[in-house]
């Protein structure tokens, strides 16, 4: 993981760019991204007749290139992006590309300290994965999903590793797809194979499956749980045990099973997004309890206060005694804690960020397009026209909040009691 | 295709060689059959099919509200009540015990010779909804595995790749950067935003618009750049909102193509989603998928390209240079007008953009199907005469305007009409409505 | 035959009231429930304004688009249902039955009239019955219950009307009267007759979805 | 000056001129050929992998295996031409003919696009869309692509291609310089002579004043020599400016009384409707041409073309 304790906590208030003013040295500027401790802002910039380059703190990349795109800065702060010169596509760190080039890269992902960098890619109409710029060896005639371990190290796509025709539908439901981890096919196919995860240490990939057009089911490592049912969600590890919990369908309503077997007692309209808290004590979900209400089941008890266009982004607290999410009605967005909703609306509310004592929570929110931080339901007193999510300091008496506003890129530390007074 | 025969003591009104209806019945057990009858009407329909059934007096009033049954002579195997009767009724009475050319010819009719285009459920004087026993009927076939090959290919597709003509995940994103690339030779700050966050707008195609139909992208960045809109175009699996495994009943993977936009909207941050001219895309957003996950309405608001343009053209941040000249006429896309209404702000955005506009009749709510939606023009090349017979009553409704171009703000329809207007050599030109709203709008920063 | 006159007027009758009020309620019960069970959505997207927008399009002669197109049966099925369900509840004769057994009584149609309206119900069968036999799209659909229960509603009327005036022996034909009418009380809620009562939710949940959720008239 | 050659076809049961034309040119500068067929289908909206089979005329939908026997049998037709030229690529696919030469063009760094004058069926029938108005192949391709698009209307004899005569049709334009600037390069190669042609609308009646119009040639033939300034010594040229109505007619006959071997032409979309060579003279000319025409409009590219 990334420590966040060699970050400046003690300058307040930094102003790092004229974002507004790169307007007026490049013919045009793509969206801003700050890197993950403020202390950059960059946008990919048109430098030239058909040539971009990324702009950091005012400053462009040396290199141009022919197109760039997907902008994101890693965990690590290094800043990525996807790359085309002379028609080959590649991933630019720090504006240096890899060496390998590639004929598209679809898909950056980071594994959680941002050392390693892997990509989605495709190269002479065979897909795969590359880490760091190296692709796998063997490469597939058709990938779709693709996932990385926590540590980057291992990589996996759901491939398809013969040839498949259009129209070919019997071929078809006898099972193409499989599952590649660091380009090595599984041996057993299946009809169709979606969302994938790996255990918190990498070792096991559990992955959704399809073995027939009827019967869903959870596969891991190649192997299938015994039981199978008319539809199933995306599986995640319990961290302590590495038991494997997933949403499943059985007799048109949804709950969740582990290892194969229907872990709780109540049956939802609807039930995904499953969480542990931090010490997998707790295991929650996102649920509808009656048809278009939404809301939070922890250990499959629906909190009272419900939603009807959605609820997203649920959050465990670090101690996990509260959990965070963003509820959705009428298009109007609030902030929802352990079954208690924040006073306002908003447009858009990002996920919750907990301080790690989990006193406090912090989030992203926007109205009538302008952004600001939202500190236990306070909005802090500035709008902006882009914040951040909020980064809280480890011993959470402070708060990194990046924000532009009035065309300045600032970085500043806050002490929380600014928000929360 | 042969004229009607019986073959196995089932009538069939057209014999159609589909190896997806073929080789499936050829798997098929009287038991397999029985089961899966039973299972579906017990296990997954209740209530509402029985009364639909219980209550229909067979008065065939429905009748005349069928565009196959008006284009067929009123020939009685076409008309929705005639079609219920050769499915779900035979199968209620005989408790499941039904062969399986009873089923082949059953997933004939639910899935070739019904647009579920709920024209009927107008007509009935009940409002018995006989999509819904159609649909029914055609889940029974999915579970039974027998639905024509094609249609059942595209639902592969869906369940693959989360769109529908199997484009693969660079395809998408490098098509939008060509089209970007393309629009920036007519005006130069034109953009796709790919993967933009906190856009305001966050626009979904369906998957042939990459494959085949790269200029609709690319005058949709045009409409955007022109409206001075906050837009974005998700670079995953997701930008499609096209389902066709709606129509094949496999409502697990219909749930799982919805699931998958509106998490993809959810991830971006969107106020709204706006979606191309598409019908059937639109109803899986609407009133079929957002239902099958547990949502009454859709979780953030679709706007349909029709009622899209209207308030671009209300709020004048499109204007339009010069009217386009050639007499045109609309046709009603079942999903987007029975299906939400909005006929009058298409004839609104029609009379804006046109000079010489010529309603058909009947129109709006009452309007023809075109006979290729409900996953029919899906089935693919074996069911193309099923189509061109099947929907004479367009032809002349069309013909009857005297139009030189129809407006078919659906790809479905488009695509039908199409056909329709060249088998009955009627000599129109089908187009949608941004085909002529770019042609004819203003270009403020166009070179 | 007095003995048959009193078990028809008595015991029968209740049967037959029995059933048709008993099987009507469990009908519906049934039905609302089994949508709760499975069909929620009926009753999520169930909106009372759409519902009666819709049906009264649908009560009211060609104020949907379908009955204008057909005139002709749209003149005979409303003057059908008016006779159907007006004569036998205002009818004297039936009147003085409700008010020797239960002392209730309402207003009555001249019997002249109720004798009118009986014949246009026949007739109606009557065209119902060519329409049955000729027109293909509804000989179609016809199964032989359904000439059965055509039947079953044609008869009290018929039986009724000969009884009125007193053809073919009148204690005869009153039976016949009453038992066919006890017949047609019975079979409603277990027949498609049973549209009277179904067919209010099924127009209603149609013009609630049209109405509330798609923003468009059905009719 | 060319690494990758693309020729679309739509033809199977003969080789097309466009494919014979580009392998020589191919062969020429030892680039890589592309050979497209886009296969036939009358859907002009979502469905055109509806394909008509090209045997049995029957409607089927497309997939790898039919792609494949298109394909054989494209290299059948073509093996004459193709096999003693190795280096070549067949691709088959569903799609617009003139959206998938785009296409393919844009993915395989294609720098010169060699059409026949139209891929005539899909113009027949009317299904080619272009931003929404109908078009052919050729001016779907010509509006939309930058690299040079080479139109040939008929088989040109092998010696012809090295195209020791080139025109370069001048209205002065903007997109005219792009087809002048690539003249010039070509001229360079070859060390051909360079014949550049404009023409002086003259309307037919009432007679023009001879005086006049002798005055406005030679005020004109001034103006497209100025134009001409960047033809660089050595080059062999000569200016000619003749009195007509119909641009397309005196192009082509000054064409054949001069005996060209290669037309060039600007095109742009933006200008359509203002310069007379553009639009339908481009379409006129190239469909007409004995020699084949080459259509420029992209500075941009040419830059990228070496010398």
């Amino acid at each position: 993981m990334i420590d966040i304790n060699s970050w400046d906590w003690d300058t307040g208030e930094k102003l790092v760019a004229d974002t507004g003013g790169w307007k007026d040295k490049f013919e045009w500027v793509e969206e801003f991204q700050a890197g993950p401790d403020g202390e950059k802002v960059a946008a990919i910039v048109k430098s030239g007749e058909g040539e971009f380059s990324v702009c950091v703190n005012g400053e462009p990349w040396e290199n141009t290139f022919d197109k760039i795109w997907h902008l994101r800065f890693g965990p690590d702060g290094r800043l990525t992006c996807i790359v085309q010169t002379e028609m080959e596509w590649t991933v630019a760190v720090d504006g240096q590309t890899w060496e390998n080039t590639f004929g598209y890269v679809m898909e950056v992902k980071f594994s959680e300290d941002g050392k390693n960098i892997c990509a989605f890619i495709q190269q002479d109409g065979q897909y795969g994965a590359a880490t760091n710029g190296e692709p796998w060896e063997n490469l597939y005639s058709d990938m779709t999903v693709f996932a990385i371990t926590p540590d980057g190290q291992h990589t996996a796509g759901a491939v398809r590793p013969e040839p498949l025709g259009e129209g070919e539908i019997f071929k078809f439901q006898d099972g193409c797809y499989t599952v590649a981890v660091d380009g090595k096919a599984w041996d057993k196919k299946f009809v169709n194979v979606w969302h994938m995860t790996f255990s918190p240490d990498g070792k096991k990939l559990a992955v959704e499956a399809r073995s027939n057009l009827y019967d869903y089911t959870i596969v891991v490592d190649g192997v299938s749980w015994s039981e199978s049912f008319p539809c199933v969600w995306e599986p995640i590890f319990n961290p302590k045990t590495g038991a494997i919990v997933a949403p499943v369908r059985t007799a048109g309503e949804w709950t969740l099973a582990q290892d194969g077997k229907i872990m709780w007692d109540r049956f939802f309209v609807q039930c995904w997004h499953q969480m542990f808290s931090p010490d997998a004590s707790k295991l929650a979900a996102i649920v509808a309890p009656k048809y278009g209400r939404w809301t939070v089941a922890v250990d499959g008890r629906p909190w009272g206060t419900t939603f009807g266009d959605m609820v997203t982004d649920a959050v465990f607290s670090p101690d996990g005694t509260r959990i965070a999410a963003v509820g959705k009605e009428d298009y109007d967005w609030s902030v929802i804690v352990n079954d208690t909703v924040w006073p306002d609306t908003y447009d858009v509310v990002w996920r919750p960020v907990f301080s790690p004592d989990s006193q406090n929570i912090a989030i992203k929110v926007e109205k009538d397009g302008l952004q600001t931080i939202l500190m236990n339901g306070r909005p802090w007193k500035r709008e902006c026209e882009a914040v951040w999510d909020p980064v809280f300091s480890p011993d959470g008496s402070k708060m990194l909040v990046r924000s532009i506003e009035n065309g300045k890129y600032h970085r500043r530390i806050l002490p929380i009691t600014e928000i929360t007074g | 295709m042969a004229e009607g025969q019986v073959i196995d003591g089932i009538y069939f009104n057209e014999v159609i060689e589909d190896a997806g209806l073929d080789e499936g019945t050829k798997k098929l057990t009287p038991e397999k059959i029985e089961r899966v009858i039973n299972d579906v009407l017990k296990g997954e329909t209740g209530a509402r099919l029985k009364t639909y059934v219980d209550t229909c007096i067979h008065c065939g009033l429905c009748s005349n509200a069928c565009h196959y049954y008006l284009s067929r002579d009123k020939d009685p195997t076409y008309s929705p009540a005639g079609k219920v009767k050769q499915t779900m009724w035979e199968m209620i009475k005989k408790k499941g015990r039904v062969s399986p050319t009873f089923m082949k010819r059953a997933s004939q009719i639910a899935s070739t010779q019904c647009c579920v285009c709920m024209r009927c459920a107008m007509y009935c004087p009940f409002g018995i909804d006989i999509a819904y026993i159609m649909s029914v009927v055609r889940r029974i076939c999915h579970l039974l595995g027998i639905t024509p090959l094609y249609i059942q290919d595209t639902a592969h597709s869906h369940a693959v790749t989360m769109n529908q003509m199997w484009v693969k995940n660079d395809e998408w994103p490098d098509t939008l950067q060509w089209q970007e690339d393309e629009a920036r030779e007519e005006i130069p700050t034109t953009r796709i935003p790919l993967e933009k966050e906190g856009a305001d707008i966050m626009y979904s195609v369906i998957g042939p618009e990459p494959k085949f139909l790269a200029q609709l992208l690319y005058q949709a960045a045009i409409i955007f750049e022109v409206a001075g809109l906050s837009w974005t175009m998700p670079a995953t699996p997701g930008w499609d909102n096209s389902d066709m495994a709606m129509y094949t009943m496999d409502s697990e993977i219909m749930g799982r193509v919805k699931r998958v936009h509106f998490e993809t909207a959810r991830r971006l941050r969107v106020k709204k989603i706006v979606m191309g001219e598409c019908g059937h895309a639109f109803r899986s957003v609407y009133d079929r998928g957002n239902r099958w996950l547990g949502w009454k309405m859709h979780p953030f608001y679709i706007e349909h390209a029709i009622e899209f343009y209207y308030n671009l053209l209300k709020s004048g941040k499109i204007k339009i240079a010069k009217k386009y000249e050639e007499p045109v006429t609309l046709h009603d896309p079942c999903n987007v007008m029975r299906g939400r209404g909005l006929y009058e702000m298409a004839r609104y955005v029609v009379s804006e953009m046109c000079a010489d506009f010529r309603d058909m009749q009947p129109n709006r709510e009452h309007n023809y199907c075109c006979c290729a939606g409900g996953g029919v023009i899906n089935c693919g090349p074996p069911y193309k005469m099923t189509r061109m017979l099947g929907n004479r009553v367009k032809a002349e409704q069309i013909a009857a305007t005297g139009a030189k171009v129809v407006i078919a703000p659906c790809h479905n329809c488009h695509s039908g009409l199409e056909d329709i207007v060249s088998h009955y050599k009627l000599g129109t030109h089908v187009k949608f409505i941004s085909d002529i709203l770019y042609e004819v709008m203003e270009k403020p920063g166009a070179v | 035959m007095h003995g048959l006159y009193n078990f028809v007027r008595g015991p029968l009758a209740w049967v037959a009231f029995i059933l048709f009020f008993g099987g009507i309620l469990y009908r519906l019960i049934s039905m609302l429930l089994g949508a709760r069970k499975k069909d929620g959505v009926v009753f999520d997207y169930f909106s009372l304004y759409y519902g009666l927008r819709s049906i009264f399009h649908w009560i009211i002669p060609f104020a949907n688009r379908n009955s204008r197109q057909r005139p002709i049966f749209t003149i005979v099925t409303f003057a059908f249902h008016i006779c159907l369900l007006a004569v036998p509840i205002l009818l004297l004769a039936h009147i003085i039955l409700w008010d020797e057994s239960f002392n209730i009584s309402w207003w009555n149609l001249p019997d002249s009239i109720a004798d009118i309206m009986a014949i246009i119900v026949v007739a109606c069968c009557g065209y119902f019955l060519w329409r049955r036999l000729t027109q293909p799209e509804v000989k179609f659909v016809t199964f032989a219950s359904d000439y059965v229960i055509l039947a079953i509603v044609a008869a009290p009327f018929i039986t009724g009307f000969l009884a009125y005036h007193q053809w073919f022996g009148y204690k005869f034909m009153l039976i016949l009267h009453m038992l066919s009418g006890e017949v047609m009380l019975a079979a409603i809620p277990f027949t498609r007759l049973g549209h009277m009562f179904y067919s209010p939710f099924t127009r209603a949940y149609m013009g609630s979805e049209f109405g509330s959720v798609r923003h468009a008239k059905d009719w | 000056m060319y690494k990758n050659v693309l020729a679309a076809t739509d033809l199977l049961s003969v080789c097309d001129t466009a494919v014979l034309t580009a392998a020589e040119i191919a062969k020429q500068y030892n680039a890589k050929l592309y050979i497209l067929h886009v296969l036939e289908s009358s859907y002009s909206g979502k469905y055109r992998h509806f394909v008509k089979h090209f045997k049995t005329g029957e409607e089927i939908v497309s997939g790898a295996e039919y792609e494949e026997t298109v394909k054989e049998e494209l290299d059948k037709t073509c093996s004459e031409a193709l096999k003693p030229y190795s280096n070549y690529e067949i691709k088959v696919t569903a799609g617009f003919p003139w959206e998938e030469t785009l296409r393919w063009a844009r993915r395989k760094g294609v720098d010169l696009i060699v059409l026949g004058p139209h891929s005539g069926r899909a113009e027949e029938k009317g299904v080619a869309r272009v931003s929404g108005t109908i078009g052919s192949t050729v001016e779907g391709v010509v509006m939309h692509e930058r690299c040079p698009v080479m139109i040939v209307n008929r088989p040109i004899p092998e010696e012809r291609l090295t195209f020791k005569k080139v025109m370069a049709c001048i209205d002065f334009s903007k997109s005219c310089e792009c087809a002048l600037r690539f003249a010039i390069k070509l001229a360079q190669k070859h060390s051909s002579k360079l014949l550049m042609f404009h023409m002086v609308a003259v309307p037919s009646s009432p007679r023009y004043p001879q005086a006049e119009l002798e005055a406005e040639i030679n005020a004109v033939t001034k103006k497209l020599e100025r134009f001409c300034e960047t033809i660089p010594k050595g080059i062999e040229h000569e200016y000619s400016v003749w009195e007509g109505t119909s641009p397309y007619l005196e192009i082509l006959k000054y064409a054949r009384e001069k005996d060209v071997d290669l037309l060039t032409m600007g095109s742009h979309t933006r200008e359509k409707g203002e310069k007379w060579y553009v639009g339908s003279a481009v379409e006129q000319v190239s469909s007409r041409s004995i020699c084949p025409v080459a259509v420029v409009t992209d500075p941009k590219v040419l830059l990228k073309i070496e010398g």
